[in-house]
């Protein structure tokens, strides 16, 4: 069988770092090659030097058999060799074409030919169902969408080698599934995919074979038909690893969180939450399943007092809450793991250990009467970082500089530290490895078993199923179902999550 | 051999150097004798106390102004509008001089709050604008400058004066100058402000890295989403920066109007304070101890500059080209770190 | 005055007031549409307006009536390769934008006056003798009303100002290198994994900045100042950098928002024959221009968004 | 004047010394600087005629520049003191401030050092070591008022100031009353561009008044007046046989006035400072400082003037005129008014 793709003994450094070192990497014609690796790993370096934007120290690529130097995008485009990044590589304010065509646009006398340009973006979207709207500004599109302009884009340029880096991590499990089904198209076409994805159940359901690196070595490539989950987690962790998370059955005590009759308008001043209602008690996990934009962005925004909520009431123990600023809803006693990590939950240009304590710098003892006792901080910052094993040179590092997964520790120490009454976890483990999602399950049901109430919002259904003692699903703004995981399985939650409730019934 | 550190200290020293060596170059180039000029440049500064003096008169409002642009840079805001703080700072500290008999001990700290609180008002209005309508800071900021500059003459002319072109002299009550100092430097008009200039710069590093309200300024200037998902007010934050910031500018001013002039005179067009002062301050690093040694650094220039026509005949204008190098070559800082890298592999 | 006569008195001077400001804002909105910040605009002016000058007195003999096109011409030229500086300092040095802008302001007014000085051994050049002059546009003019409104005792270099905005609106949002030229304001990596050349297209935009920024001060110079000094060029190139944010970083917002400009002006001049205004105190006329672009500001234009990747330095591989 | 011999007495030996000072000065040794304003010595303005008196005064004296005789440029107003402390420290005997701003920097350098003898032009400063050299440009002014009012055809005719202020209103007051002396019906629009330095609302102020039938423009405006000179030449170049006219000032702007072989420059009202520059400077040498006083310069004195350059719009008749009003003056006939009040008082006698 001949390889498309041969990487051979790549080495690539960085400033103080090894990030690849002597991997290798070879793809077949046709088939679907999974990446595996840890955060931090060196897969989306490989893939990076593979697409001709890092130039590697040592090695060898060979495309088709020959040997090539790919100097930069240009060369891997002409190659046949397309990537969709990890970070979407899209202009939000260009519309879906302009995007598509970037770089290398048909053109009419000295203008861009627009009008031909969408109707060869119709025609491949429509050739390999992909289904978007070639006129539609990026900025007002799903984050799917989104992606299935990032391949409509590689397509565009001829490629037939496709490289898609962590193209799940964003995407909601019906996303997951038609993207599924489009990757198995393109094979179907004859082009090669290497897929990156930390979901070994993906791996297992869509990849032929699988290369998996470990902390910058390539440790080898197995047949997916020949191997499992747990031993796939293990080459790559170097130990074993559980995945189904221990945890005794809940205790529930008092209602802390409640909320009635909830009403949210989002920016366009369109209601996102309406009447909705739900209850969190003490030592329970409840999870939101919900497809993205039904509301939950709108709801834990109202809750934390980031957003007003036009109607209805929000209330901690007893006391209302709603409409109080973020800061009153903070002393209040409830912590808040914010979906977006690097806009809201961190300055990154602050040292992690002020970023500790973005929230209690006024308080004693971290400042007194107006000025700052850094001591103080920096001693609380380093006792965080060794208990939530925060992986920084020491607290003084600039947030920037450290990893996803780290600074996701680093928030989810601060936020439990603070002994909220009520925790919001909103996707806490986007975009983590095995090994931190296994870290951070662990810490949210060790707080739960100390008797706090924990609202779990995530999009990834073993998440919700795995970590939820009881799952309220959101649909169009409002608490359609509340189910019990062990009574449900995620063929029954996707239909839900769709707004099917009379199977729901049917089942019951 | 070089710590990170040091190659922060290295860059600004190398950077003057550069800027000085390329003076030279044009100097020669249009015949010039550049030991002689940058003689008369030294000389021009510190040749005596006079000199001297004129020197640490010029470098206050630098101060000032630079801890100003800092202070805004700082909050991740650009003020450009120093130069109007500048203005309305001087306008109420003059007018406070003139208007009042009062003890030294009220008048010339009142005279001074003034100042401090024009330029917080003329501050106020452009960082109201940003936080409650997103008004971009930078086009209000020039625009308060023209409205500073035109207010400023008229009230002078019409307000304070009968038709006249300047106030009259403030009270000695108000006045920063100093006789002992005076004597002291043969009459250069050096004066207390240096030490307010001093006090503000220590000011602003304690607000900025000790105080709650510095770490929210900061935070809100880094992130102004994660400030707010932690309970800041970015709003407020953004409005008390800028009036911060303009209460240094008018304090600059306060400089001028109680301590080298002691009186405001109508004026053609902008005094540059403030506009150098985005230069101090950048030249600085933003840092309050960045900016003082900046603020030295243009005052020896632009004071020693004056003396090159006459003894050497090179044009002052030499001394702002190489101001303007020297900027650039810290600002190119990765060139220069770059090369003490390569320099720093070979030496291993 | 009846209205006729009064906008016929305004319109002409807001036009002309205008123009220096439009060709420098045109400037501005390229290389802020490429990413790179530029403050240095008004340096940029005060060089077009040194090398038109300069030219114009050293060539007057030699071209003849071509001399003012010539001038703008070379200005032009000469601007581009000084924006270079900024080019170099903030694209490849990755210096502060900000920063270098400012040393760009520097920059230009010392060697102008320090070059006037070594060459005409005084601080500021004789009166061109080949400045442009007004025309009345052929047959237009004659058009009743509009004719007299927008045709009469025109210069060129204000129509000049009008066509260029209306091109490089073209440019900008038909062409593929406009395309190309605003992916990399944007999202330059987006763009550099599109195989677009991020730094070639930055360094492009800032010389046209350059290039326009030079047309700008020429034209004022050989319209308005007719010399250089150290006083030709006060603060024009500050109002074109905020003709370009209140024109939200559109070619044809920043031409509206100088012609904005030019029409306060021109209104707080002429207002002192219409009888109402005439009672008005000087001052209020005079900040009346700035007063105005700030209610503008608060009132309806409200939040402009800036180029996303503006200001910021494009290192290959850094996410 | 009380207050500061006052002063002088304070500073005790100071005063003994400048008298002793002034009177031991010899002519071989002596030196003699200034200190321009802003406008620096090329500025074709009043600083540039006083440069050029003080260069007239060493060749007359043989003196050298650089020893016998020099000048600081300021390019700020910070710079006034320290330029003429500068000077002071240097050890000139005789400096001069150039301009009505130094006017504050100046007394005070002076009454910092008794011993060096001072000279503002432009304006009255007070100290006995200082002699105020001023003009009466509003005599000069009046006859430019004289003549924009016979060379008007729209009876129409416009000023346009620089800053508001003293100095400039009395340019203001005297073209006002010499235009309505000629002609009491005719208008007068007033303009200033608030700057000295302001081409382009010169060129607005000039185009809005040529617009308005305004046909004669008398600018008192620094370089604000190259925009006023821009509009009337594009006016001519339009329309050669068009009249608009510029009165110029301070120096005879003849030459800024021309374009091809025609030009709007009517007349210029010269002021001579660099007569009186020298004129001082002479006194000093000879030990006659005339400290304290004030020296007017005048029409008598030739010190200020009405150019007639421009013979063909000068006409004998006009010129002829303006001798009249001379004259008048000269003779005391007619008292020019030199501010606002005086005009107004001026306005109802006539
Ligand atoms: N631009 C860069 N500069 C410096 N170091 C880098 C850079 N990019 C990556 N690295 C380093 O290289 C290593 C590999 O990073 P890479 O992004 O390839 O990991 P990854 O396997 O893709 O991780 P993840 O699963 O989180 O996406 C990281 O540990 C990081 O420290
Ligand atoms: N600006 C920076 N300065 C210094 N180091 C950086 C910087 N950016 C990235 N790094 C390096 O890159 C490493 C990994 O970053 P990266 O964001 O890829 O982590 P990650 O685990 O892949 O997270 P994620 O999957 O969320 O992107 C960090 O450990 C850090 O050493
Ligand atoms: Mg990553
Ligand atoms: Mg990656």
């Amino acid at each position: 069988m001949d390889y498309v793709i041969e990487m051979l003994n790549i080495r690539k450094e960085f400033p103080g770092i090894v990030a690849n070192n002597n991997i290798n990497l070879q793809v077949k014609q046709g088939e679907i090659h999974a990446l595996l690796g840890e955060n931090g790993a060196g897969k989306s370096t490989l893939m990076n030097v593979l697409f001709g934007l890092y130039q590697p120290e040592k090695g060898e690529i060979r495309v088709r058999g020959e040997k090539v130097n790919i100097s930069d995008p240009n060369v891997a485009n002409r190659l046949g060799i397309g990537m969709v990044h990890q970070h979407f590589m899209l202009v939000d304010t260009f519309s879906v074409t302009e995007n598509i065509v970037l770089g290398s646009e048909p053109k009419k006398g000295a203008t861009v030919d627009i009008k031909k340009a969408e109707k060869e973006v119709l025609e491949l979207s429509k050739r390999y169902g992909l289904n978007v709207d070639p006129k539609a500004k990026v900025r007002d599109i799903s984050v799917g969408m989104q992606q299935r302009v990032e391949i409509l884009k590689t397509l565009y340029r001829g490629a037939d080698i496709l490289i898609f880096d962590e193209p799940t991590a964003v995407l909601t499990p019906q996303e997951i599934k038609e993207l599924i089904v489009i990757m198995q198209s393109l094979v179907k076409e004859g082009k090669s995919i290497i897929l990156i994805t930390h979901k070994l159940k993906e791996i297992m359901e869509v990849c032929d074979r699988c290369t998996v690196i470990r902390k910058g070595e390539g440790i080898g490539t197995v047949d997916v038909s020949q191997t499992n989950p747990n031993e796939l987690a293990s080459l790559m962790v170097g130990r074993e690893v559980s995945f189904k998370t221990e945890k005794k059955p809940a205790e529930p005590k008092d209602t802390y969180l409640s909320i009635k009759d909830l009403y949210v308008k989002d920016v366009r001043n369109v209601h996102m939450v309406k009447g909705l209602n739900l209850e969190v008690r003490a030592g329970e996990i409840v999870g939101i399943a919900g497809i993205d934009g039904n509301g939950q962005s709108e709801l834990i925004e109202a809750i934390t007092g980031l957003r007003k909520s036009e109607s209805g009431t929000i209330s901690l123990h007893d006391k209302v809450i709603s409409n109080l600023s973020t800061r009153k809803v903070t002393q209040a006693g409830i912590s808040h793991i914010p979906q977006d990590r690097h806009k809201y939950g961190l300055v990154l240009d602050f040292p992690v250990g002020d970023n500790m304590v973005l929230q209690t710098y006024y308080q004693k003892p971290f400042s007194k009467k107006g000025v700052m006792n850094f001591k103080k901080i920096y001693e609380k910052a380093k006792s965080l970082i060794k208990e939530y094993d925060v992986r920084t040179p020491n607290e003084m590092t600039k947030a920037r500089a450290l990893s996803g997964g780290n600074q996701q520790k680093a928030i989810i120490g601060r936020e439990i530290d603070r002994s909220p009454d009520l925790i919001i976890a909103a996707q806490p483990t986007r975009g983590l490895d095995v090994g931190a999602i296994e870290f951070i399950h662990k810490k949210l049901i060790e707080e739960r078993d100390k008797g706090r109430a924990v609202l779990l919002l995530s999009f990834e259904l073993d998440e919700i199923l795995n970590l939820s003692d009881r799952i309220a699903v959101m649909f169009d703004g409002q608490v359609i179902a509340e189910v019990k995981p062990e009574e449900t399985n995620e063929q029954e939650l996707g239909l839900l999550m769709a707004g099917n409730t009379t199977e729901k019934a049917g089942a019951e | 051999m070089f710590t990170n550190r040091t190659i922060n200290i290295l860059i600004p020293i190398i950077s003057v150097f550069l800027g000085l060596l390329v003076g030279a170059i044009i100097m020669v180039v249009f015949g010039y004798n550049p030991v002689l000029g940058y003689g008369a440049l030294w000389e021009g500064a510190f040749g005596d106390s006079y000199f001297f003096g004129e020197t640490v008169r010029m470098v206050t409002p630098y101060i000032l102004s630079g801890l100003a642009v800092a202070f805004a840079l700082r909050t991740g805001l650009l003020n450009i509008g120093v130069e109007g703080q500048v203005f309305v700072g001087w306008l109420a500290s003059v007018w406070v001089g003139v208007a009042f008999e009062l003890p030294m001990v009220i008048h010339l700290p009142l005279a001074i709050l003034a100042a401090a609180a024009a330029g917080a008002f003329w501050g106020f209005i452009p960082g109201i604008l940003k936080a409650k309508l997103g008004v971009h800071e930078v086009i209000v900021t020039i625009m308060m400058n023209y409205i500073a500059l035109y207010s400023t003459n008229a009230i002078v002319r019409h307000v304070i004066t009968e038709g006249e072109d300047q106030t009259e002299r403030i009270a000695g009550s108000a006045s920063l100058a100093s006789e002992w100092i005076a004597e002291m430097t043969f009459y250069s008009r050096m004066h207390y402000g240096i030490l307010i200039a001093f006090l503000m710069a220590l000011i602003m590093w304690f607000i900025l890295n000790k105080t709650t309200r510095g770490f929210e300024l900061r935070s809100v200037g880094y992130n102004p989403h994660a400030s707010n998902y932690a309970g800041m007010s970015v709003g407020k934050n953004i409005v008390l920066a800028m009036m911060i910031s303009g209460a240094f500018a008018g304090l600059a001013g306060a400089m001028e109007g109680l301590g080298t002039y002691g009186y405001l005179a109508t004026k053609s067009g902008f005094t540059n304070i403030g506009f150098e002062g985005i230069a101090v301050a950048l030249l600085g690093a933003n840092t309050a101890l960045g900016v003082v040694l900046a603020a030295f650094l243009f005052g020896t220039l632009k004071i020693g500059a004056l003396n090159m026509p006459t003894v050497a005949g090179v044009p002052t204008e030499l001394v702002e080209i190489v101001i303007a190098l020297i900027i650039f070559f810290v600002a190119s800082s990765y060139m220069i770190r770059w090369v003490i890298l390569r320099f720093k592999k070979e030496g291993k | 005055m009846n209205i006729i006569d009064i906008l016929q008195s305004i319109i002409p001077q807001a036009l002309f007031f205008a123009a220096p400001l439009i060709f420098t804002a045109l400037g501005g909105v390229m290389s802020e549409r490429s990413g790179i910040i530029n403050i240095g605009l008004e340096g940029l002016m005060v060089m077009g307006a040194f090398v038109g000058i300069v030219f114009n007195l050293t060539f007057a003999d030699t071209f003849g009536s071509a001399t003012p096109w010539l001038s703008i011409l070379a200005a032009m030229v000469i601007s581009a390769i000084f924006a270079l500086t900024h080019a170099v300092a903030s694209i490849t040095f990755r210096a502060d934008q900000v920063v270098s802008g400012v040393a760009i302001n520097f920059l230009a007014l010392g060697i102008g006056v320090f070059l006037t000085k070594q060459w005409y051994d005084k601080g500021q050049t004789d009166m061109v003798s080949r400045p442009f002059y007004t025309k009345d546009v052929w047959l237009l003019s004659d058009i009743p009303i509009i004719g007299g409104l927008f045709f009469s005792n025109m210069y060129i270099t204000s129509y000049f100002a009008i066509i260029l905005a209306f091109v490089v609106w073209f440019v900008l949002f038909k062409t593929p290198f406009g395309l190309r030229l605003r992916s990399v304001g944007e999202h330059p990596m987006a763009a550099d994994t599109n195989g677009i050349n991020v730094y070639g297209m930055r360094y492009v935009a800032v010389m046209l900045s350059g290039a326009f920024g030079g047309l700008g001060g020429a034209v004022f110079a050989l319209t308005i100042a007719m010399n250089f000094s150290q006083s030709t060029i006060v603060g024009q190139g500050f109002m074109a950098l905020a003709a370009v944010i209140f024109g939200k970083w559109h070619p044809l917002g920043a031409m509206g928002a100088a012609i904005f400009f030019g029409f306060a002006q021109s209104l707080s001049v002429v207002s002192s024959g219409i009888p109402l205004l005439a009672e008005v105190p000087q001052v209020f006329l005079l900040i009346a221009p700035y007063v105005l672009t700030i209610l503008a500001l608060a009132g309806f234009i409200g939040r402009a968004e800036a180029p996303k990747s503006l200001g910021e330095a494009y290192v290959k591989g850094n996410r | 004047a009380c207050g500061s011999s006052d002063e002088g007495e304070s500073s005790g030996d100071g005063g003994d010394s400048n008298e002793s000072g002034g009177e031991a000065e010899a002519s071989d040794d002596f030196s003699v600087a200034m200190v321009t304003d802003v406008g620096g010595v090329d500025d074709k303005s009043f600083n540039q005629s006083s440069w050029e008196g003080l260069q007239a005064f060493g060749d007359e004296n043989g003196l050298e520049e650089g020893e016998g005789y020099d000048y600081a440029q300021s390019d700020s107003e910070g710079d006034y003191t320290t330029n003429l402390s500068r000077l002071v420290r240097q050890d000139f005997n005789l400096i001069y401030g150039i301009g009505y701003l130094l006017q504050p920097a100046l007394e005070e350098v002076a009454e910092q050092n008794p011993d060096t003898n001072f000279g503002l032009v432009d304006s009255v400063a007070e100290g006995d070591n200082i002699v105020s050299i001023t003009f009466k440009e509003h005599e000069g002014s009046f006859l430019a008022g004289v003549a924009a009012a016979l060379k008007t055809e729209t009876d129409k005719i416009g000023f346009v100031g620089g800053e508001d202020g003293d100095l400039i209103r009395k340019f203001e007051s005297g073209y006002v009353a010499g235009a309505k002396s000629v002609n009491p019906d005719i208008e007068i629009d007033i303009q200033y561009a608030e700057s000295f330095a302001a081409a382009d609302k010169g060129k607005l102020i000039a185009s809005n008044m040529y617009n308005n039938d305004i046909d004669v423009i008398y600018h008192a405006s620094g370089a604000t007046g190259n925009g006023v000179f821009a509009q009337a030449k594009d006016i001519k170049q339009n329309n050669p046989d068009e009249d608009v006219w510029v009165i110029g000032v301070d120096r005879d702007q003849h030459e800024e006035g021309k374009i091809d072989d025609q030009n709007v420059t009517l007349t210029s009202m010269v002021k001579r400072v660099d007569v009186a520059v020298n004129e001082v400077a002479t006194l000093t040498m000879d030990g006659d400082f005339p400290g304290g006083e004030v020296m007017e310069y005048g029409l008598d004195d030739d010190a200020i003037s009405i150019a007639t350059t421009n013979e063909d719009a000068m006409t004998e008749e006009i010129v002829s005129e303006v001798e009249d009003w001379k004259e008048k003056i000269a003779n005391g006939e007619v008292d020019v008014p030199s501010t606002d009040e005086e005009l107004e008082e001026f306005e109802s006698s006539l």
